[in-house]
């Protein structure tokens, strides 16, 4: 059974905005809770994936578990060791080992700088190579995400978007980590280009036992790369298994929206023509809504069909009673009163 | 066949890339056609050219050269007019070898053309929606204004509390919630999806003959999105509006097209009917149609946790366009019979079945019967 | 304007009216500061033979505080009072001086201001929906040379011609009201300031990025697709806003150019009130005009800052 | 007929990098750029000519019979000046009045406006609060009042004015490294290079002054350059500073005043043409390369 190498546990981070001008002295803000108390954890040369809509605190948690932004309360322990507060210098050496993909394609990219010296940067951020050692790690990097050698002397900015991802993951690896937060590595990229990557990363993770945390709302994808997926709505996970139950057998009425938009993407049978029978009045209940602010309770509430169908229990909306995480078999966690 | 509503003859659209003194052929010679009340998806990767063909046919491409050669003829009222008409007068091309290698433009003259040839036809025969809504909303007017500015240059409804009243009713039949209380909102106080809505209220509300949208959906939640194309699909069935639909997003195609055309490296590649060039199994496709199709994580695929069919290679710079075909340098279907031909030649645009046109050397024009 | 755009703008007029207060108040700390450090303050002039001890012993006598901040108390107090204190050298009230010549340098500015906008602004506008044509290159070139004309220099050019075109030394220190091209006399000034103040290039050039950036924008692009005339919808963001920025931007410089025109013309203004004061070391005077021309700057902002607020929602919704 | 031609290179377009700058840049940034580095080689072999000596006349020595001659008189190629003293070596000298000075205020302004806008731009919140006010603050005094109060309280030499040019000049290089910090934020740059485990002072140094804002420098240095001419000149001008007998360009037009309305123009407009040659060329120098290096927007 393979070593946890990340373990968080109520996890939560607050944003705090500053309003009006003068706030910064006065200190009125106003607070966001962007994670609300999250718990998961990672097994080596395993993916977990993260999915939910934008706004709902996933790239925030892959961002606080590598301490780039500090976390308001709960508990990190990477490989065994509580990072959650350490300091910045403590932090330094474990920090090559767990790094970031981010969703910019320009992300680790300083448009002034050729490929071949953003490369030579990476690899002498902790060792200090030689240049023939430095060359012939370069070419190692590049063979890794199958890169051609002339866009060495190329700028950021005269590569396409495929190329400029796989220069962000070579950017990486040259640091040799072990955990890697992916956030929303494909969403910027073409069809095409988006499958080359995901077959890279899964090569990669194969070859040097990588450990994903996939942070996509691109669904297919996610279920396709991760053993385990976790369902987040505004700050909560409110579902999390095996990344086949998700997807086939949901029970938060949540993921199974979720999917089901999913599904009626793929559907290519159902001929257009049967479909002229004007929407049905039950998917309308929970139509048009955007993120409306839950009152209290299951924060799902408001979105929820089950909640209407039930004839909007108070059970669903008392402040107290916000569902906790149950266990529903095999691993297999819900928050939800009715699931 | 009643002659299209809109028909693009060998579209050519560059821009010039001063970095490199070099044509970035954006839209290369395309050619596609909607009928009256159907939609054509028009679907490809980035730099396939498909949103600066909209933006030609709407006439608001503004780069350099912009717009240089071919016709789009729209049908009004019974009339078909040219909207390029004249742009030989302003437009000098010199090829060499089959390619553009200069261009001679007298841009402001053929700006001041265009006003004059699109008056009367960009906003009230041609509607335009596009990505991010948010952004495309006058951010320092309300929604309401903007919606019966439209209404009122457009309609008949002139009258200020007769236009209010005809804009309330485009809020609700795009399904916003409170349509009267979000008449006097600022966009930046919607959501996404709350402003692509009030978009496509704005463009129906001229009642157009075509709706242009541009990746109407690209940047929206997954949720948010397939509501969106619900409510497209409702609102075509409802008014019968031409749409021409550009997106990356082949699902979205799927689900709202009745024609297709797929484009590569700023030509048209393929074009058939959805059902037909969509399909899980087509007897005849264009390669790169295909392996764009089975490039999408397919239910099975995910299933089985088995690899994804990615094409290699980048997709097509259109600074540097080899000779023939297009797609040769990542096309997987190359047989030694036309590898020749593929490197060398362009193959055309044949009609290899009733309404059915793919530009391959795999499937040449049938040859003319005796 | 509906009632309800204007509650939120009150709400952030006053957090704007308590930042020029606070600026205002920086301002006076500075003038104070460099008056307070100065070793020839008034106070030291009189008392320069004496020995360190002795002058404490003679400023408590005078009843003047000690520490830095009880004096700049004081000195605060009686400048909210209006009481600026007398010029040294002409023992008249500081602030009834001023306000009586502070209106000529705001004529000046103001008028100068105005004239630079009336010729920036049809290059600019020009320069952004036509882009670069061999007129209006020609044009910005011209501005780029006349910005870096010397404002003096160029005086002198203007008066050699008044004296050659009408005999007449233009505003012989006032007199020259009386003289039937009087009110000719009263603009040449500001036509030298509004043309070779410096700021021309500046004002065409920011006008000119602010426009084309909108013109840009997907929003301008959807009012050309929907057929909507392009400058109902480019106005505000485009014209408007920049325009009010870059003036409230470049007061302080033509508050200084003034300072030389007025010498050039020797126009009865703060300008040169402030140059007599430099020359005479006369604190009050020029202490003063440093905080009459940050109030007219800090004014100019403020307005600036209402006219953003009362178009951009956003603004006033935060 | 505005009619523009666009041209193809022959021959397969490079799959390196882009053309070299200069090929790439604007025919129109590349004259005013060309002028400007003429203007700033003039000035500096000029400077350098006064600073040694080596002078085509004695600037001080006074020759009476031959007061105010014309430019091309034998042995004064400009002439002379009101009290017959070599035009063209005092104009020489009066750039002594204003490089080194400039210079000084150019570092204060160029230097602490980069430590400001890495503060303001990289700590952002409350950091960024208070230098806004201090930006807001020293943008209140017009320059030449906030000078003049200056010179009225110590009494100030040229330095001094300078070391007032340069505060003053810090906001405007401040808001344009804090602009471009911004911009590399918004594209998650700065972050992944934390995350890459990058110490602060490289992220700051080498990857945002050096590589990102070094043309911005650059840029902020010329145009600071022309702004302490414009200040030198106007104040020498205003009898401040630089006194008689010492030249500077300002005194001299000053000087030649009187002379110009009775109708000599050439002893104030000799200077004066310099001034105007002289700030237009490091204006000129400072958009040209902006255009080429930063792309049309810069000022915010």
């Amino acid at each position: 059974m393979s070593k946890t190498i990340l373990e968080v546990t109520g996890l939560r981070k607050d944003f705090r905005q500053f309003l009006g001008l003068l706030a910064t002295l006065t200190g009125d803000t106003r607070v966001i809770p962007a994670v609300d108390g999250v718990s998961f954890y990672l097994r080596e040369n395993e993916t977990v994936g993260l999915v939910g809509e934008s706004g709902c605190g996933k790239t925030t948690i892959g961002r606080t578990v590598l301490r780039l932004e500090d976390p308001t309360a709960g508990r990190i322990v990477f490989d065994g060791r509580d990072i959650t507060r350490l300091s910045r210098a403590e932090l330094r050496p474990l920090r090559r080992e767990m790094q970031m993909i981010f969703q910019d394609l320009d992300a680790g990219l300083n448009p002034a700088m050729r490929v071949r010296d953003i490369l030579r940067e990476a690899l002498t951020v902790y060792e200090r190579p030689g240049d023939a050692e430095v060359s012939r790690r370069i070419r190692e990097l590049l063979d890794q995400v199958n890169l051609k050698e002339s866009k060495l002397a190329n700028f950021p900015s005269e590569l396409s978007g495929g190329e400029k991802r796989r220069v962000g993951i070579a950017r990486v690896l040259a640091v040799r980590p072990r955990l890697i937060v992916a956030d929303e590595p494909t969403s910027a990229l073409d069809i095409s280009i988006q499958a080359q990557v995901v077959n890279l990363l899964r090569d990669l993770q194969k070859h040097l036992g990588l450990t994903y945390l996939f942070i996509s709302h691109d669904l297919p994808v996610v279920e396709l790369v991760s053993e385990k997926v976790a369902v987040m709505y505004l700050g909560r996970i409110v579902e999390m298994g095996l990344a086949e139950n998700i997807a086939h057998s949901p029970r938060h009425p949540y993921t199974q929206i979720l999917w089901s938009s999913l599904a009626d993407k793929q559907n290519i049978e159902i001929s257009r023509r049967v479909r002229k029978v004007p929407v049905e009045r039950e998917r309308r209940a929970w139509g048009v809504f955007d993120f409306e602010q839950p009152r209290g309770g299951c924060r799902f509430a408001p979105r929820c069909p089950l909640y209407e169908q039930n004839g909007r229990p108070a059970v669903c909306t008392d402040p107290g009673s916000e569902p906790p995480l149950r266990d529903v078999g095999k691993g297999h966690v819900v928050a939800c009163h009715f699931a | 066949m009643s002659a299209p509503l809109l028909s693009i003859e060998n579209l050519r659209t560059y821009f010039y890339s001063r970095a490199k003194r070099a044509f970035i052929r954006s839209v290369d010679g395309a050619s596609l056609s909607v009928a009256r009340g159907e939609t054509l998806g028009v679907v490809g990767e980035s730099g396939s050219g498909k949103t600066v063909t909209a933006l030609s046919a709407a006439g608001l491409v503004t780069g350099a050269p912009g717009v240089i050669g071919g016709s789009i003829a729209l049908q009004s009222n019974g009339v078909a007019r040219n909207l390029l008409e004249g742009l030989e007068r302003y437009v000098r091309v010199e090829e060499k070898e089959g390619r553009v290698v200069a261009v001679e433009k007298d841009e402001r003259g053929w700006r001041r053309r265009v006003e004059t040839l699109m008056a009367g036809v960009r906003g009230k025969e041609i509607a335009m929606i596009f990505q991010n809504p948010r952004a495309a909303l006058n951010p320092y007017s309300t929604v309401g204004t903007q919606l019966v500015e439209t209404i009122r240059m457009h309609t008949g409804a002139k009258g200020e509390r007769e236009a209010k009243e005809r804009a309330i009713h485009w809020l609700e039949r795009v399904r916003i919630d409170s349509p009267r209380l979000r008449f006097d909102n600022f966009p930046f106080g919607m959501s996404g999806g709350m402003c692509q809505r009030a978009m496509i209220a704005m463009a129906l509300s001229a009642e157009p003959s075509l709706l242009i949208a541009d990746e109407p959906t690209t940047g929206l939640d997954a949720t948010i999105q397939s509501r969106i194309v619900e409510l497209l699909a409702e609102l075509k069935a409802e008014t019968g509006t031409a749409t021409l639909l550009i997106s990356h997003d082949i699902s979205v195609i799927q689900r709202l097209s009745d024609r297709v055309a797929v484009m590569y490296g700023g030509t048209v590649v393929e074009t058939g009917l959805a059902a037909q060039v969509l399909a899980a199994e087509a007897p005849a496709r264009h390669p790169y149609t295909s392996a764009l199709l089975a490039a999408i994580p397919s239910a099975e695929t995910v299933r089985n946790k088995r690899y994804l069919q990615a094409i290699e290679g980048e997709v097509l710079d259109t600074i540097e366009v080899p000779p023939g075909c297009r797609f040769h340098g990542r096309c997987n279907r190359v047989t030694d019979a036309v590898r020749e031909r593929c490197a060398g030649v362009e193959p055309p645009l044949a009609e290899i079945a009733p309404g059915h046109q793919v530009r391959c050397w795999l499937y040449p024009a049938p040859s003319k019967a005796p | 304007m509906k009632l309800s755009a204007i509650l939120p703008v009150a709400r952030v007029l006053r957090r704007e009216l308590a930042v020029t207060a606070l600026l205002l108040l920086g301002v006076s700390m500075v003038v104070f500061a460099v008056l307070y450090l100065a070793p020839g303050d008034p106070l030291n002039v009189l008392l320069e033979g004496q020995s360190p001890r002795a002058q404490t012993a003679a400023r408590e006598a005078m009843g003047v505080p000690h520490t830095w901040y009880a004096r700049y108390g004081a000195w605060l107090s009686k400048v909210l009072q209006g009481n600026f204190g007398n010029s040294v050298r002409t023992g008249l009230p500081v602030l009834p001086e001023l306000a009586r010549v502070g209106v000529n340098t705001l004529v000046l500015t103001l008028g100068s201001l105005f004239l630079t906008l009336l010729i920036a602004v049809p290059i600019a506008v020009h320069a952004a929906v036509n882009g670069d044509t061999p007129g209006n290159t020609a044009a910005t070139v011209a501005a780029y040379v006349l910005s870096a004309v010397p404002v003096f220099w160029f005086g002198y050019i203007v008066v050699y011609v008044f004296i050659h075109q009408f005999g007449m030394f233009p505003l012989l220190s006032g007199t020259a009201a009386k003289q039937p091209h009087a009110w000719l006399y009263f603009l040449v000034p500001i036509f030298v300031l509004g043309t070779a103040s410096g700021t021309l290039s500046e004002l065409i050039r920011h006008l000119r990025e602010e426009l084309s950036r909108v013109l840009s924008e997907d929003y301008i692009r959807t009012a050309r697709a929907k057929g909507a005339p392009v400058w109902r919808h480019a106005f505000k963001e485009g014209f408007l806003i920049p325009v009010t920025e870059i003036m409230s931007a470049k007061i302080p410089f033509l508050l200084g150019g003034a300072v030389i025109v007025e010498q050039v013309f020797n126009w009865p203004g703060m300008g040169r009130m402030a140059w007599q004061a430099a020359q005479d070391r006369d604190f009050p005077v020029i202490m003063g005009v440093a905080l009459v021309a940050a109030a007219f700057v800090r004014t100019g902002n403020l307005l600036q800052r209402v006219i953003f607020t009362m178009v951009n929602p956003r603004a006033s919704k935060q | 007929m505005s009619t523009r031609r666009f041209v193809q290179t022959q021959g397969p377009i490079g799959e390196f990098s882009a053309l070299p700058l200069l090929q790439r840049a604007e025919a129109r940034d590349l004259l005013c750029a060309g002028y400007g580095l003429l203007i700033v080689a003039l000035v500096l072999a000029s400077y350098l000519m006064g600073a040694l000596g080596w002078l085509p006349h004695d600037p001080r020595e006074m020759n009476v019979g031959l007061i105010n001659a014309a430019p091309l008189t034998p042995g004064h190629l400009l002439g002379t000046d009101f009290l017959g003293r070599d035009l063209q070596a005092r104009l020489i000298l009066g750039i002594q009045a204003y490089f080194l000075p400039g210079l000084l205020a150019i570092a204060i302004a160029v230097v602490g406006g980069s430590v400001l806008g890495v503060l303001a731009g990289y700590r952002g919140g409350w950091v960024a609060a208070i230098i806004t006010y201090f930006d807001n603050l020293l943008d209140s005094f017009p320059r030449l009042v906030l000078i003049l109060l200056v010179i009225a309280a110590f009494k100030a030499d040229i330095y001094a004015i300078m070391i007032v040019v340069g505060i003053t000049g810090m906001p405007e290089t401040a808001n344009l490294i804090a602009g471009k910090i911004a911009f590399l934020k918004q594209k998650n740059f700065i972050e992944a290079a934390h995350a890459l485990g990058l110490p602060a002072h490289t992220v700051i140094l080498k990857h945002i002054l050096w590589l990102n804002c070094r043309a911005v420098l650059v840029i902020q240095a010329t145009l600071g350059m022309a702004e302490a001419i414009l200040v030198e000149t106007s104040l020498s001008y205003l009898g401040f500073g630089v006194q008689e007998p010492t030249p500077s360009w300002g005194n001299m037009v000053q000087a030649g005043a009187n002379y110009f309305l009775q109708g000599n123009f050439w002893p104030s407009t000799a200077p004066a043409l310099l001034i105007l040659a002289t700030i237009l060329g490091f204006q000129l120098l400072g958009d040209g390369l902006n255009n080429m290096l930063e792309g049309k927007r810069r000022r915010s």
